[in-house]
């Protein structure tokens, strides 16, 4: 079953990295002469009450969150786990100062942390996937501490250290990699469908995130709301899309799954 | 015991206090004059300049904040309610979202806690089913619920099976249907209950496989009150942990929903740049994350009879 | 004339049954439930006549209309009766308004136009034309007009103004009795194809079968015999008829907006009931033929049209406007089958007598296309409503 | 015990506000006034409120003319220069104080007033001098002869007293507890932008209705619904959209609202590439404005700052038809060349950054089709959406914008001169023409109607042909009304002079 959530989700980001560079004529044209069309072979979900091709939107609209999302990814990982890993390794002062960062920052609530951010630094994807990756450093960075700290009395790193083997590998191979591997992922898969909530949640109520004529399925849930009948499908297709990839990254992590010992 | 407790809220309020340094630092260390972001800028220059004392080093200004922040004095609002004093702004809407808050809170713990009773772990297509429900964003199912309710309402009465409901359709004051609403997204919305419930379960299993609980068994008594008080522990942990994000879920909920509370203000300060009201409402929400950890510590402290022995 | 208005009142008084009116004889009965009578009148009288009438185009459908048969020449006379209509009330309201001008601009720096001669604006000035000479060489042409009933030479002078003075500023005047001349003349011909020289003489039109209550506000035969026995002016034929007290209507309340509106959803439910009704018994080609031509709606439209003409004869503006809102399909802009040019004359009228001179301006503004004529009217109906802003300083805001 | 605790915390703890006695009549518009000072309305929806809490001294009749209000009467001096005003006694402001002479005085100053900037001042320019006789008369002197001055004393008066000095600044504390003599004060503005309005006890005259609430929906098709589902009883601006649902609707009364009001794109004329002509006018020439009206409704398109049934509308001016090949010509000779898929000049793409205001759902799908046209024609096209408070500083004070997308509504004198003259106070896109300039004072001074009519349909054909604008349309426009409302009479222009006579079943 993840194995599959794993295969689509992959198709949607790969769609949303791509699609910036694909030819949206029908995505983005105004045919007052084709508006408010119901579903037809020529468009599969209909079009909006401008004449826009719903699909084609719904298409473009995975761009607005597969490359920042990545992004908001990678600024996570890069800043969370090497200090979490190194300080948790080294203990001592830079140990418990690196925990009580962390404890402070996860004292912000991450929406309002980004809503802030925006508020000041304006409101760009790149700002918003940084504010993201940033705000999300502490849940993963306590994630990665608590696990090494404790892994790092065990007997196999004693004996490796024993042999001399570089502290650095012990660190990076054996504990980062083998035994938080899951974790992490388990952990960034979070922080994509979070981006992915933030992103729709901002530009369904409006005021940042991406505005029209940039689909987004926030967006687009407004835009046709109240024009058509509730079983039309290109009315929800944009919620059940939202809810659908939700679901995939939810089902995705459960192939990290690991089973909590003790 | 006292002394672990003092040693947690000493820790408690230093990180307060870190957090509230780092919000500042955000704000200074922006690009530009913070005062051109304002809309009305200009005009406010130098009523501005005095109050945030532009021409001091950037530490200085962080402390006389802070200093200020403790004694609840938050500055006034640029462009929201100009004028007026942040904390007269918040006074109401802080008090509803507090609300809000506690009960959406209460409701996810009980159903998690009830959730994790009946799966214990075995039924697999139950857990996933509530993941797949609860991952939804809180602002789709708040969308759906509202013109969904209003459709069948509105057939309802016209079809004559109901009278016209009190809180029907943007009716003139907060409804407790609405507020209801609310609480119910809050706790299940953005993954809040499957994560809650997945939590619960474990701690449910790791107690019931404990030492103690299998004594109890053994000797024939009722393991459920025992069990039940040894789950007060993690839940208030879980607690604590989840504030953060419901705080979040909150603006989402306050402002699809036009309940007046801090969060949607927050979002209309964000929008108008009002940046100390938003500076102030960031501090209430890190202050209540604060304040839940650390009635959660004072919690596990007292009810914990291991803790009490190595204090 | 009044006592007369009540007898017929008591006279018919029988009560509505629960479901909704039976006019067997009615006009919109007769097509829904047998189409193959209305196919018969297309074959009879011209289609396109029809086709014209039906959509308010009533000069092509006078012009289709065409044939010695009687039955083509009463419905001839229905399309002359038409634009009858439409210019009586044009030709009072351009008479109010230069009469309301030259008073205004009394009260004005300068003093009145002296341009515009003044016993023109006498109540009955264009009426009989007596003291008209003013008209000049204009006023042979509304003679010759009036006694051959040809309206093609007055036509063609419509959009040249009576008189234009080039100091100091270009000041044109509009002949204002152009409108009466023309009902004068429509009205001839509708008389000459019922063989009467006056309405109430013209009691031959009730004779006919479909084709003199097709389309229009009176119910059946009897119904039209009815109003034209009561002298009543022809605009308001059919307004107090007693096959539309059958619907069960409230009795007017003269100078009512509310109660009028009242008046209006009482015909709607009745109207909606007995629609339903003929749904259900009427054969499915009746239904269909009910669908496209919109019956009912036209029957309503023509009824509220006739009522409103005598709330204005009345001097209720505010009544009249009251029915003319609702009268009005919103939904089409210009003069078509949904919307009647006399419903555009009548609402300027009203609104004109409401002094809502700017927004009389903008109910005539649809009419300017199928009666290029109406230039003079609007030309000074613009004059007065200037007039009246001059003391008034302009305010402007967004959205 | 923690699900029976559930409900009664609920109910008790969150229901805030208690049940209002009285029904109000609920009315909604697009956006809610952000300042109730009649010193500074500029848009419709203060107007329309202003009618409500504040008065003139004279007003409009059923029958539009003048007809005394806070004023008992007016004697005109034999030359017609001045005029003693007599008030009427035993009207007290909403605060409680009463209304004197002074106010009047006050009023006319802060009006006239350089550093107030009102955008009122054009309705006191006749008067010259105020002149307070005692607490019930003033006597008014004239720039010029007046025929009928009390036409022109239509504006709203201000209770001197809660003001410091006759310099009002924009944020002033007025605008948020606002005091005026009219049937209804404003009692609370609450936070989802509604405003509660109560009716005014001590008021000198009687209103029916005891509570008006104004609440702002922007989602026009959530507007539509709430009258149906009677959550609303008024609507002030029906998109033409859902007329036919609106009027097969047996419970609610349409009536015409059209307020002269047209649509526009106007550029910043001073700012290159517009302030060339042929650039703007090649942007005229590449827009279909069929097509642009066809998403939201039905209506007419101008060729001018005057709707078709207007009598200053030029008939000979023709609207511009879509024309791609003369709009290159124009586009070239402007030194612009199309490289790639965008016409550029050194390097520079022409981009046209479109202001229009946020959240008014009419404009956005606007805004998306004109993007959408011009894209296609070689134009880059931004749109940015601006909230009120900052559409008012970047359009109306800074005039920050390349080209705006908005609308102008008149009343029954269509007075352009604010607008199109080059020292007018709404002249945003710095449109000069010394022609148009002549033009519009002596149709100002002129006393002749046809005069005029000549003069404002020559400035049609000028502004026209100089393309400060490209003139769009105007809507179908009607406000429709819940049947509870009886006795309901609408003032073409303010909407509610009447609503005292107005009931509630």
């Amino acid at each position: 079953m993840s194995r599959v959530a794993w295969v689509l989700l992959a198709v949607v980001v790969c769609i949303g990295l791509v699609a910036p560079f694909g030819d949206w004529e029908r995505a983005m044209t105004v045919i007052p002469t084709e508006a408010g069309l119901g579903p037809s072979p020529g468009h599969p979900l209909g079009t909006d009450h401008l004449g826009r091709d719903v699909l084609a939107r719904l298409q473009l609209a995975t761009s607005a969150f597969a490359g920042p999302g990545l992004l908001a990814c990678a600024v996570a990982l890069v800043l969370a786990v090497p200090t979490a890993a190194v300080s948790a390794y080294r203990g001592g002062v830079l140990g418990s100062a690196t925990r009580f960062a962390f404890t402070s920052l996860a004292a912000i609530p991450r929406f309002v942390l980004v809503l802030l951010v925006l508020s000041i630094y304006g409101d760009s994807p790149t700002t918003l996937a940084l504010a993201v990756g940033a705000s999300y450093v502490p849940l993963l960075g306590e994630a990665v501490y608590e696990r090494i700290e404790r892994l790092r009395g065990e007997e196999y790193v004693l004996a490796s250290q024993a042999h001399g083997l570089a502290g650095g590998r012990i660190l990076w191979v054996h504990l980062v990699w083998f035994a938080c591997g899951r974790l992490i992922g388990r952990h960034l898969l979070a922080l994509f469908g979070f981006y992915l909530v933030l992103e729709t949640t901002l530009s369904y109520i409006g005021g940042f995130g991406v505005q029209e004529p940039h689909p987004s399925w926030g967006n687009m849930l407004v835009f046709e709301w109240g024009r058509r009948s509730l079983v039309d499908p290109g009315l929800l297709a944009p919620g059940i899309a939202l809810w659908a990839t939700l679901a995939l990254t939810d089902w995705a992590s459960e192939s990290l799954g690991e089973v909590e010992h003790g | 015991m006292l002394r672990t407790l003092l040693g947690r809220a000493v820790l408690t309020v230093s990180s307060l206090v870190a957090a509230a340094t780092a919000v500042q630092l955000l704000l200074w260390a922006a690009p530009g004059d913070p005062i051109d972001l304002l809309p009305n800028g200009a005009e406010l220059r130098p009523q501005l300049e005095a109050e945030w004392g532009l021409d001091q080093p950037v530490w200085m200004r962080v402390v006389t904040n802070l200093g200020r922040a403790a004694t609840g004095e938050l500055g006034t609002s640029l462009s929201y309610r100009p004028g007026t004093p942040v904390t007269e702004v918040l006074a109401q809407p802080a008090l509803n979202s507090f609300a809000l808050l506690i009960a959406s809170l209460v409701l996810a713990l009980a159903w998690s806690a009830g959730l994790a009773a009946f799966t214990r772990g075995r039924r697999q297509h139950t857990s996933r089913l509530v993941r797949t429900l609860s991952v939804a964003p809180v602002f789709l199912l708040a969308h759906l619920c509202i013109h969904g309710l209003n459709e069948v309402t509105w057939s309802l009465m016209e079809a004559g099976t109901i009278a016209r409901p009190a809180w029907f359709a943007l009716p003139g004051e907060a409804s407790a249907m609405r507020t209801a609403l609310a609480v119910v997204l809050l706790a299940v919305g953005s993954g809040a209950l499957a994560d809650m419930h997945r939590e619960a379960e474990q701690a449910l299993i790791s107690i019931r496989r404990s030492g103690f609980v299998d004594a109890a068994r053994a000797r024939g008594e009722p393991t459920f009150l025992l069990v039940a008080r040894h789950l007060t522990l993690p839940l208030a942990s879980l607690a604590a942990a989840r504030t953060g994000f419901l705080l979040g879920g909150l603006v989402v909920v306050e402002k699809v929903l036009l309940i007046n509370g801090a969060g949607a203000i927050l979002w209309q300060a964000a929008l108008l740049r009002d940046v100390p009201v938003a500076l102030g409402i960031t501090l209430m929400a890190a202050t209540t994350v604060c304040a839940a950890r650390l009635a959660a510590d004072a919690l596990r402290v007292g009810i914990d009879p291991r803790l009490r022995s190595q204090a | 004339m009044r006592l007369l208005a009540v007898l017929l009142l008591v006279g018919c008084g029988s009560a509505p049954e629960a479901t909704g009116p039976t006019l067997p004889e009615s006009w919109l009965e007769a097509v829904i439930r047998e189409p193959a009578r209305f196919e018969q009148l297309l074959v009879q009288t011209p289609r396109e006549g029809w086709v014209a009438l039906h959509a308010h185009d009533a000069t092509t459908a006078y012009d289709a209309f065409d044939g010695p048969n009687p039955a083509v020449r009463r419905a001839r006379a229905r399309a002359a009766w038409e634009l009858g209509r439409v210019h009586e009330v044009l030709g009072s309201l351009h008479v109010e308004v230069e009469r309301a001008y030259h008073t205004e601009s009394a009260k004005r720096p300068g003093g009145a136009d002296a341009e515009a001669p003044a016993h023109l604006a006498a109540a009955n000035a264009c009426e009989d034309l007596a003291g008209a000479d003013a008209l000049g060489e204009r006023l042979s042409a509304h003679r010759a007009a009036r006694e051959s009933a040809d309206p093609t030479a007055l036509l063609e002078q419509a959009s040249r103004p009576v008189q234009r003075s080039s100091e100091p500023a270009a000041h044109t005047w509009f002949d204002p009795c152009l409108h009466t001349s023309l009902a004068h003349v429509w009205d001839q011909r509708a008389l000459v194809d019922l063989d009467a020289t006056r309405w109430s003489e013209a009691s031959a039109w009730a004779d006919g079968e479909l084709e003199s209550t097709l389309f229009a506000a009176w119910l059946d035969r009897t119904d039209l015999r009815r109003t034209l026995d009561a002298e009543r002016s022809p605009g308001s034929f059919a307004a107090m008829s007693p096959a539309t007290r059958a619907l069960g209507l409230p009795d007017r309340v003269p100078g009512d907006p509310d109660a009028a509106r009242a008046e209006v959803r009482a015909l709607d439910e009745a109207l909606d009931t007995w629609r339903e009704r003929l749904a259900i018994e009427a054969p499915a080609e009746g239904a269909t033929l009910q669908g496209e031509l919109g019956l009912f709606a036209r029957f309503r439209q023509e009824w509220l049209l006739a009522r409103a003409t005598w709330a204005l004869e009345e001097g209720e503006a505010l009544e009249a406007l009251a029915l003319l809102e609702a009268a009005r399909d919103v939904t089409a802009r210009d003069v078509g089958p949904a919307n009647s040019p006399r419903l555009f004359a009548l609402l300027a009228a009203a609104r004109f007598g409401a002094g809502r001179e700017r927004e009389a301006l903008d109910a005539l503004h649809p009419l300017s296309e199928p009666f290029p004529e109406i230039l003079g009217l609007r030309e000074r109906l613009g004059d007065l409503t200037v007039l009246r802003g001059l003391t008034r300083t302009g305010d402007s805001k967004e959205n | 015990m923690r699900r029976h605790l559930m409900p009664w915390m609920l109910g008790g703890a969150l229901l805030l506000a208690g049940a209002t006695t009285a029904e109000p009549l609920r009315y909604a518009e697009d956006r809610a006034p952000p300042i109730v000072n009649p010193l500074f309305t500029t848009t419709m929806s203060e107007a329309r409120l202003a009618e409500l809490v504040f008065e003139g001294l004279f007003t409009d009749d059923a029958k539009l003319s003048s007809t005394p209000r806070l004023a008992t009467g007016l004697d005109l001096a034999e030359d017609r220069m001045s005029a003693v005003v007599r008030l009427k006694p035993g009207v007290t402001w909403q605060d409680g104080e009463s209304f004197t002479a002074e106010d009047v005085a006050f009023t006319v100053a802060a009006m006239k007033e350089e550093s107030t900037a009102s955008t009122e001042r054009g309705r006191v320019q006749f008067i010259q001098e105020v002149e307070v006789i005692d607490d019930l008369t003033v006597k008014l002197t004239f720039e010029r002869e007046e025929y009928a001055p009390e036409d022109k004393l239509h504006f709203k008066v201000l209770p001197a007293h809660r003001f410091e000095g006759t310099a009002v600044k924009r944020s002033d504390a007025f605008r948020t507890q606002p005091i005026g003599t009219g049937p209804y004060r404003v009692k609370r503005f609450n936070d989802d932008n509604s405003i509660t309005l109560a009716k005014f006890d001590q008021y000198h005259d009687s209103t029916r209705i005891d509570e008006i609430t104004m609440r702002e929906v922007a989602d026009k098709n959530y507007q539509s619904k709430l009258l149906l589902y009677e959550s609303l009883e008024a609507l002030v601006r029906v998109l033409p959209r859902d007329l036919a649902t609106l009027q097969a609707d047996r419970k609610v009364e349409l009536y015409p609202y059209q307020t002269n009001s047209w649509w526009y794109v106007g550029f910043q004329n001073n700012r290159a590439p517009f302030d060339d002509e042929r650039v703007r006018e090649a942007l005229t020439l590449l827009v279909d404005i069929d097509a642009l009206l066809a998403p939201i409704g039905t209506g007419e398109v101008v060729s001018g700052p005057f709707v078709t049934s207007s009598p200053y509308y030029n008939h000979e001016v023709k609207r511009p038809k879509p024309d791609a090949r003369k709009a290159a010509e124009l586009l070239t000779a402007a030194g612009f060349a199309k490289s790639g898929d965008y016409w550029s000049r050194d390097g520079k793409p022409l981009t046209l950054k479109l202001t229009a205001q946020e959240n008014l759902e009419t404009a956005q799908d606007v805004v998306i089709a004109l993007q959408s046209q011009l894209q296609s024609q070689g134009i880059k096209v931004e749109p940015t959406f601006l909230g009120t408070a900052e559409w008012k500083a970047k359009v109306w004070r800074e005039r920050d914008f390349d080209a705006v997308l908005s609308q102008w509504s008149f009343d029954r004198s269509e007075d352009v001169t604010e607008q199109f003259h080059s020292e007018g106070k709404f002249n945003f896109g710095h449109y000069a023409n010394a022609e148009v300039d002549a033009l519009l004072d002596q149709a100002k001074d002129t006393s002749d109607p046809q005069a005029k009519k000549a003069l404002l349909r020559e400035v049609h054909a000028k502004v026209a042909d100089d393309h400060p604008m490209i003139f769009l349309w105007t809507l179908d426009s009607y406000s429709a009304i819940s049947r509870r409302v009886r006795k309901v009479v609408i003032h073409p222009f303010y909407f509610f002079t009447w609503s005292r006579e107005w009931e509630l079943k």
